[in-house]
């Protein structure tokens, strides 16, 4: 089972860089989406079946792989914007360092004292990129929607590595991570609905007033 | 006792002689007769039997200007040994009282000065001030290191110590100590080179030009007091130039009397000979005394 | 009876939701506010004891937490009366529901020892503030409520993952994962130090972000500038204080952990130098006054760290200075609150003689200014004295040193800003507005100054004791 | 107000000298009594809606309270000593402890008489009935007294500290009570910086006595190892704090602006009794200490000289009456400054006269300052209500209208010019015989050299003081307003009386400014009685009477004469020679400017005067041409103001960190992440 984990874990750093490639809104977020139901199956895979993992599964399926694409793609539909402009470093560059960055998590996570049991499994590498990803994301692209959508990513990122404990996280804990999560990102879409009405467009490069001099 | 007397009855009535003696020295040099040596105290006589006018714009300040400058004067004049006899006031610390006597009587010759609301009293009162601070840390240095040489901060000590021998032993800084003394003894009292007293122009007077609205008894005092001035500095300077000590009390009396007279005939001879320095140069000569003083209580000192 | 403690807000929260008059729902505020300080009063005397799973217990830091969350709380919640009364053009539902859930979260963050769920409840805070910050509804709050969201969303998700590491750390030593405080600190020193380690350093940059930490503080400014003073005065006084104490609790784990408590004493060290330096040359000609409040948060925040970095005698002043700082800012948020309103403007372009127009704010504010850098007789100044006294007793020359040459920077940027503002003829061209200072915009800041000049002079003797119950929980190893 | 609060029952009394007790209450119970008495005095005026009323049961309560006061110090110097109080202070510095000793009474003595008379002038300089701020004046006004009470009382650093604290804050809500002016603002803006500052560096300096000690609490008297090794420090230390405060150059910057916009009784008491709180917390601090390096002394005495100096150049160029005196304040600080400069050298070389006359020196000058420049600054008031003016050279002939404050106003200039017979002339006189008879019978020549800068110092005094005494009160008036001036009533010039009737007794009788000192000296410098007699003997107080009164009589007698004689002669009046001009006016007077003008420009290199001449012109008729000039505050002008700027401009540079653009925010996290992570690594 392991395995077939490990080559989702591989579908997921590939969705990472198609991310990073693609300036079409409604696809990376339909992305992003595919990724949050690999992240639901994920635990399915390398723990054994039990109702607190079934809970899981279908929550993170739930928030990850519908409502949050859902209202995010609202969020687009109102602002009627498809394209992510110019980023402010270029595709081809960024394609490049989501390249560099996938690489150098695999040499970083060789270093890491990990359990013996997760030392052959592509977790902590796939987590790390997907991390790195959205920090990518977040830095380089203009729009807000995509930076909501980086911050998405980012947190997939961190939930990789939540996935490898996930029995020994509380149910309540879990829980409230990711309704924290759908209310945030909920309320991200009415802020970004709020932005493109105020500016009619959601390109955060013009929310600079705010600064020194 | 009778020391006391006789350094009353001589700091009383010598003083306006010393003007004559300047005068008629002055006069010789110009070849003229010359007022007679006792001119002065005729003219004080006159003056006290004067009637005053008075600016509508004076106050009590300006009568109680020249009564304060002589009061302070005559105190001075308490202070300070004449004729190697010991000063009938004295004690340890006097030089200071002696030197901020005359900050008292200058602060109210120049208040004086000012109350007429001339302002060429003012601009005298202005120079007046500006120099003698100027003068008074050379003051200062002398005195300190003639209490160097004395061991002793009581001026009856301290003018008394200078004999041949400190000459001898002292000569490159007592000389330079004398030509401080001098250019003090010359500045302070408005001498040629710094003022000239017999000037009639305004402008470049200093210490005349504050009295000019003074009449009849309070232009006595004030000339009074300037004689006295000019004695009590002269008695410094005398007594460090002049070491000699007979022993006898009289015949100290009589080769200070002699010395004194000797100093107005020099002063005269300067005022003679030189010409009145131009205002900006003053500052400097003043600072070059300074400077004198200075390095001879540094040879003093080392 | 503490699960009311969260409860309660939550029912107020409800209560407000209901009302339908716009009037009268801001009235919901103070009754909560005042049965919630009641009730916090009660049970920081009574502490009940642990929970049976060790997940709530109100421990003394917890304890010091909550008193000024809660009083802070009751004093805005006052305020909020008076201010609402001004904004009647506006619907405050939502302000008025914000507010109380995240009351109900910072109770929870102050009771919690389970370090997930203290995340959960940070995570909270933040989503119900966002809203808040955007009362305004203008083009400079929308912007500010993004960066603010984007930027502590980000930095809490790194603290997630700095818990992720530290339940991971348990895992590879073989022991059970688990984020309970107290197991935690019994197996600490067998914690996988690497592990640790990463937890440490993204926890601290998680929660830093959220308590605003420079570099970490960039959203801090736009949204301290933006927001209503009442909701800057619940920033800078009670988010910073939740996230300082999830600080204190990772303190507590690498203190415990015996050997990552230096390197984190230091990363504090650093980071708090680092912060009282931003702050200094932000504040150095600082227009905006509310902006100035922010950066003042920020060498504040920075003063925590470096109390908290110092250890031994500095814990007791950090500990103190979280209850006088969040008191203080209340104070000047909330005088600065009234003064915006009166000039409709907040810069100090337009904002001068703030003493002659408003007699009471702008005394207040001068007086939340003297009281914030550190003078006497004002509390700010005992603790900020009890700091930077153990650094030098300490022998940290350099810190102390430091400490003090930026506190004179702050002191002299906040002063070229601060007094122009509240001396001086008020110009002539400013419109009149309605706002006047009143009974309740005016009460609440006077109520909350002369608790810091109380605290300053004569600090209770309960209020000592916890102080120093938090310290030693702070300050010894188990 | 701390003080109210924190007297606990519990003390403990350390004994006492029941020989000399004049009454049975202790002096420390006195003076916190009357530090309470002062601090609530404002208060009634505050919760009355009378607000005249309030301000004059103010001064019943501060005129009490000095009452009190005098009655405790002069119980010290009786020889009781006064309990300590002990405070349990629930706050993590320990015990906090009061009480007073001998050297606090040098500074408690000048303290309640001038607090006293400053409450009974406020009353009709700043009455209640016009200015509104007189109930927020009043208030801090006391505030600003018992502050001063405490910090003399404290024997605690955090205790200190805060009263310190209260009395730099209430004397900057003084000062700004005219905060309409924006002059008045940023002199008060810059106070506030410099004051600041200075507590930093105290921060500083209790932490270090405290880490040196490991207690908050005064070490006893040269209990302290100069070997401590951070004793250098904490003196360094206590030097900018407290320098700053007492005016020392070059951190005087904030003290001519502040007391030259403060009202005048604010100033009165800011440079007659709050500059001296600065010199008592450098004594203070240098008492813990069982010796001092020399380098100290020699470091002090520069300071002093430095400040003398500069300040009477300084003052003797300024245009502006109450920026003249508060320049003096630092020449006469730089005077106190060189008494302790003088006596530290002394016990490091063990030369009894520079130690002795030192301490007397500079102690005198302590209790004559506060007298004459309170003196002064009253005057000033009373000017500025006349004149409506603080120009000097807008003023003139004031004497004629003003015949009580003419004479208190001379007083007063004699006296801070040190001449005799007035008390200035007494402190001097020690700093003269201390440094004359050490430089010429030990072997501390440099030492010397002290007399001709107090020579110098005293000449530029002479300038200053004639400029101001005759520019203002003589001559013709200059401007419409100095022509109407009146004199004051008598709540304002009954405390000046008072204040010259100090400055007259105490120079015409030194012994009593002697007596009155000699127990701090005895007490500061660890020395016993024949010891002082020794050196004290050595100065000539009684002949110093005698010829004081010789010079009294002569004046008196020589005065009767010329009134007898000037009766029986013609009198007549007349207009002041003009120099022949037709019609002199009062314009073409001499003014302060002129008057000066030639000293400010010798002084050229310390003043650096900044100079608008007047263009020439030989059109017919001739234009009008203004020469003026302004004296240069080195240190504010051009060191820190240049500095100020430079930072800022420095700053606002780096402040584009902070651009807006949130992506590179988030970049900020990212790179703090990493940054963490490697410098593990």
């Amino acid at each position: 089972m392991s395995l077939l984990a490990d080559q989702l874990l591989v579908l997921v750093m590939l969705i990472n860089l198609v991310m990073l490639g693609t300036s079409r809104l409604i696809f990376s977020i339909r992305a992003v989406a595919v990724q949050g139901v690999i992240l639901g199956i994920l635990p399915g895979l390398i723990h054994p079946f039990s109702f607190h993992l079934a809970g899981i599964t279908a929550g993170i399926i739930l928030a990850k792989g519908i409502v949050i694409p859902y209202f995010i793609s609202n969020a687009v539909r109102k602002a009627q914007i498809r394209r992510e402009v110019e980023p402010f470093i270029g595709y081809v560059p960024t394609l490049l360092l989501g390249a560099v960055f996938t690489a150098l998590s695999f040499a970083f996570a060789e270093k890491l004292p990990l359990a013996p049991e997760h030392k052959d499994l592509l977790f902590v590498p796939a987590s790390i990129a997907t991390l790195l990803t959205g920090f990518l994301l977040l830095t380089t692209r203009r729009k807000a929607i995509s930076q909501v959508i980086g911050y998405l990513v980012m947190e997939n990122g961190i939930f990789v590595f939540g996935l490898l404990l996930t029995e020994a996280m509380p149910v309540m804990v879990e829980a409230g991570a990711l309704l924290d999560l759908l209310v945030g990102i909920f309320v991200m879409g009415i802020v970004i609905n709020h932005i493109s009405r105020e500016f009619s467009s959601i390109d955060t490069s013009r929310l600079q007033t705010l600064k020194e001099e | 006792m009778t020391d006391i007397i006789i350094h009353c009855a001589v700091a009383l009535l010598f003083p306006p002689l010393l003007l004559g003696v300047i005068g008629k020295t002055k006069a010789a040099f110009a070849g003229r007769v010359g007022a007679p040596y006792f001119q002065p105290y005729y003219d004080l006589i006159k003056l006290f039997r004067k009637g005053s006018v008075f600016s509508e714009t004076t106050t009590w300040v300006f009568r109680a200007g020249p009564v304060v400058t002589l009061s302070a004067t005559l105190i001075a004049c308490l202070l300070i040994p004449l004729g190697r006899h010991a000063a009938p006031i004295s004690f340890s610390g006097d030089l200071i009282l002696f030197a901020y006597l005359f900050g008292l009587s200058r602060f109210f010759t120049t208040i004086a000065a000012l109350d007429t609301g001339s302002s060429f009293e003012g601009m005298g009162a202005a120079r007046e001030v500006t120099f003698s601070c100027l003068a008074e840390p050379t003051l200062f240095f002398t005195l300190i290191t003639l209490a160097r040489m004395s061991k002793s901060i009581t001026l009856s000590t301290i003018l008394t110590h200078p004999t041949p021998a400190t000459w001898f032993a002292a000569g490159a800084s007592m000389l330079l100590l004398v030509g401080a003394l001098f250019i003090i003894l010359l500045a302070e009292n408005c001498r040629i080179p710094f003022d000239d007293p017999n000037t009639h122009l305004e402008l470049t007077m200093i210490h005349e030009v504050m009295v000019l609205d003074h009449s009849g008894p309070a232009f006595g005092i004030i000339l009074y007091g300037a004689a006295l001035k000019l004695f009590v500095l002269g008695a410094v300077f005398v007594n460090v130039a002049l070491p000699i000590a007979t022993g006898n009390a009289l015949a100290d009396w009589a080769i200070f009397i002699v010395a004194i007279l000797a100093l107005a005939v020099t002063i005269g001879i300067v005022e003679s000979v030189m010409a009145r320095l131009r205002l900006v140069r003053i500052p400097q000569l003043l600072v070059g005394a300074t400077i004198l003083s200075a390095f001879a209580m540094m040879l003093v000192l080392r | 009876m503490l699960y009311a403690l969260v409860l309660l807000p939550l029912l107020g929260a409800l209560c407000a939701w209901i009302v339908p008059d716009n009037r009268l729902r801001p009235l919901v505020l103070p009754l909560i506010a005042t049965i919630h300080i009641c009730l916090a009063a009660f049970l920081v005397g009574n502490a009940p004891p642990p929970s049976p799973g060790g997940w709530i217990w109100l421990d003394p830091l917890g304890k010091v937490v909550l008193l000024c969350i809660s009083l802070l709380f009751a004093v805005c919640a006052f305020y909020a009366v008076g201010y609402l009364s001004y904004r009647q053009e506006r619907s405050n539902r939502v302000l008025c529901m914000g507010l109380l859930v995240c009351l109900s979260a910072m109770g929870m963050v102050t009771m919690t020892q389970h370090l997930g769920l203290l995340w959960v409840a940070l995570e909270t805070t933040t989503v119900s503030m966002a809203p808040l910050i955007y009362f305004n509804h203008n083009a400079r709050s929308i912007e500010a409520t993004w960066k603010y969201l984007l930027l502590c969303s980000v930095g809490i998700g790194l603290a997630l993952l700095g818990l992720l590491f530290l339940a991971y750390s348990t895992y590879v030593a073989h022991h059970d994962a688990t984020l309970l405080l107290g197991p935690l600190m019994s197996i600490a020193r067998e914690l996988n130090p690497a592990w640790l380690h990463a937890a440490a350093i993204f926890l601290l940059v998680g929660y830093g972000t959220k308590m605003g930490l420079a570099p970490l503080h960039a959203w801090k400014p736009d949204a301290y500038g933006e927001a209503p003073g009442l909701v800057g005065a619940l920033l800078a006084g009670g988010l910073v204080n939740c996230a300082f104490l999830a600080i204190l609790r990772v303190y507590q784990i690498c203190l415990a952990s015996g050997t990552e408590i230096r390197f984190f004493q230091q990363a504090l060290l650093g980071m708090g130098l680092v912060s009282m330096a931003f702050a200094a040359v932000f504040m150095a000609r600082q227009a905006d006054f509310k902006r100035m409040l922010a950066y003042s948060s920020v060498e504040h925040v920075g003063i925590l760290a470096i109390g908290l970095g110092l250890g031994k005698g500095a814990l007791y002043g950090a500990l103190f200075h979280l209850l006088n700082n969040g008191l203080t800012k209340g104070v000047l948020f909330l005088s600065s609150g009234n003064i915006h309103r009166s000039y409709s403007n907040k810069t100090t372009v337009v904002v001068k003689g703030a003493l002659t127009r408003l007699p009471w704010s702008g005394g207040l504010f001068l007086a939340g200014f003297i009281a914030i850098t550190g003078s006497p007789p004002f509390s700010p100044f005992i603790s900020e004295y009890t700091i930077v006294s153990s650094a030098f007793i300490d022998g940290r020359f350099l810190v102390g040193s430091l400490f003090l040459l930026f506190l004179v920077v702050v002191f002299i940027g906040m002063a070229l800003t601060v007094l122009p503002m509240v001396m001086g003829a008020p110009p002539a061209e400013v419109e009149a507005s309605d706002y006047e200072d009143r009974l309740l915009t005016v009460g609440p800041p006077l109520f909350m100054m002369m608790v810091i000049l109380v605290l300053g002079v004569w600090p209770p003797e309960f209020l000592v004791a916890l102080l120093k119950d938090g310290a030693a929980m702070l300050g010894v190893q188990p | 107000m701390p003080t109210c609060n924190h007297i606990l029952p519990r003390y403990e009394r350390k004994g006492r000298c029941e020989a000399f007790v004049f009454f049975s209450v202790d002096p420390t119970i006195c003076l916190l009594a009357a530090a309470t008495l002062m601090a609530f005095s404002g208060v009634p005026g505050l919760v009355m809606n009378r607000p005249v009323w309030g301000q004059r049961i103010a001064a019943v309560f501060v005129v009490a309270a000095s009452i009190v006061g005098e009655f405790a110090v002069i119980s010290l110097l009786g020889g009781s000593r006064g309990a300590t109080f002990q405070i349990d202070w629930p706050l993590p510095f320990g015990q906090a402890l009061m009480s007073v000793d001998l050297l606090s009474t040098i500074f408690l003595l000048p303290l309640f008489l001038v607090c006293g008379c400053v409450s009974v002038y406020s009353i009709a300089y700043w009455p209640a009935r016009e200015q509104t701020s007189a109930g927020k004046l009043t208030l801090f006004l006391g505030f600003f007294a018992a502050a001063m009470v405490m910090v003399v009382l404290a024997r605690h650093g955090v205790l200190f500290l805060i009263a310190w604290e209260v009395m730099a804050l209430s004397a900057y809500f003084l000062l700004t009570a005219e905060q309409q002016s924006s002059e008045v603002q940023r002199v008060g803006t810059i106070y506030l910086i410099a004051t600041h500052t200075g507590t930093m560096a105290l921060f500083a300096m209790f932490s270090l006595l405290r880490g040196a000690i490991g207690t908050f609490q005064f070490p006893a008297s040269h209990s302290l190892s100069q070997a401590v090794p951070v004793a250098s420090v904490i003196i360094i230390t206590a030097l900018i704090g407290f320098g700053g405060k007492a005016g020392l150059m070059p951190l005087h910057f904030w003290l001519p602006g502040a007391h030259a916009n403060a009202p005048s009784h604010v100033s009165a008491m800011m440079s007659g009794l709050m500059l001296k709180m600065g010199v008592y917390g450098i004594l203070r601090t240098m008492s813990f200490f069982d010796a001092l390096p020399v380098w100290l002394g020699w470091l002090i005495l520069l300071l002093g000289t430095w400040s003398a100096i500069n300040g009477i150049a300084l003052a003797a160029g300024q245009r502006d009456l109450k920026r003249l005196l508060a320049c003096s304040s630092i020449e006469n600080v730089g005077i106190i400054f060189i008494g302790i400069g003088l006596a530290v050298v002394g016990l490091q070389l063990h030369a009894p006269y520079l130690i002795v006359c030192g301490l007397f020196g500079a102690f005198i000058h302590i209790i004559n300052h506060g007298l004459f420049k309170s003196l002064l600054f009253l005057g000033s008031g009373v000017l500025i209500h006349a004149a409506g003016t603080r120009e000097i050279d807008r003023m003139g002939g004031l004497a004629r209208r003003m015949p009580i404050t003419s004479p208190l106003f001379l007083i007063g200039s004699l006296a801070i010019c040190g001449l005799p017979p007035l008390n200035g002339f007494v402190g001097e006189l020690f700093l003269y015989v201390g440094a004359i008879t050490d430089g010429i019978i030990a072997p501390l020549p440099l030492a010397a050299l002290v007399a001709p800068v107090l020579a110098l110092v005293g000449g530029l005094a002479v300038i200053t003081f004639v400029k101001i005494y005759g520019i203002i009160f003589l001559g013709a008036p200059r401007s419409v307003a100095a022509a109407h001036g009146h004199e004051a009533t008598r709540a304002m010039t009954a405390p000046m009386v008072l204040l010259a009737l100090g400055c007259l007794v105490a120079g015409l009788a030194p012994v009593l400014l002697v007596r009155l000192v000699t127990p701090a000296v005895a007490f500061y410098g660890n020395l016993a009685a024949p010891e002082i007699a020794l050196v004290t003997d050595q100065v000539p107080l009684v002949p110093l009477t005698f010829a004081n009164c010789l010079l009294i009589i002569l004046v008196l007698v020589i005065g009767a004469a010329y009134l007898l004689r000037l009766r029986r002669l013609p009198r007549s009046l007349g207009a002041t020679w003009g120099c022949g001009y037709p019609e002199p006016t009062a314009r073409m007077q001499y003014t302060g400017t002129s008057f000066s003008e030639m000293v400010v420009n010798l002084l050229g290199a310390i003043v650096a005067p900044n100079r608008r001449k007047p263009i020439l012109v030989t059109a017919i008729p001739p234009a009008d041409a203004r020469f003026h000039y302004t004296v240069t505050e080195t240190v504010l002008d051009r060191i820190l103001t240049p500095l100020f700027q430079g930072v800022g401009l420095a700053f606002s540079y780096l402040r584009r960190v902070q651009h807006g653009q949130l992506h590179i925010y988030v970049l900020y996290i990212f790179a703090t992440l990493c940054v963490l992570m490697a410098w593990t690594h």
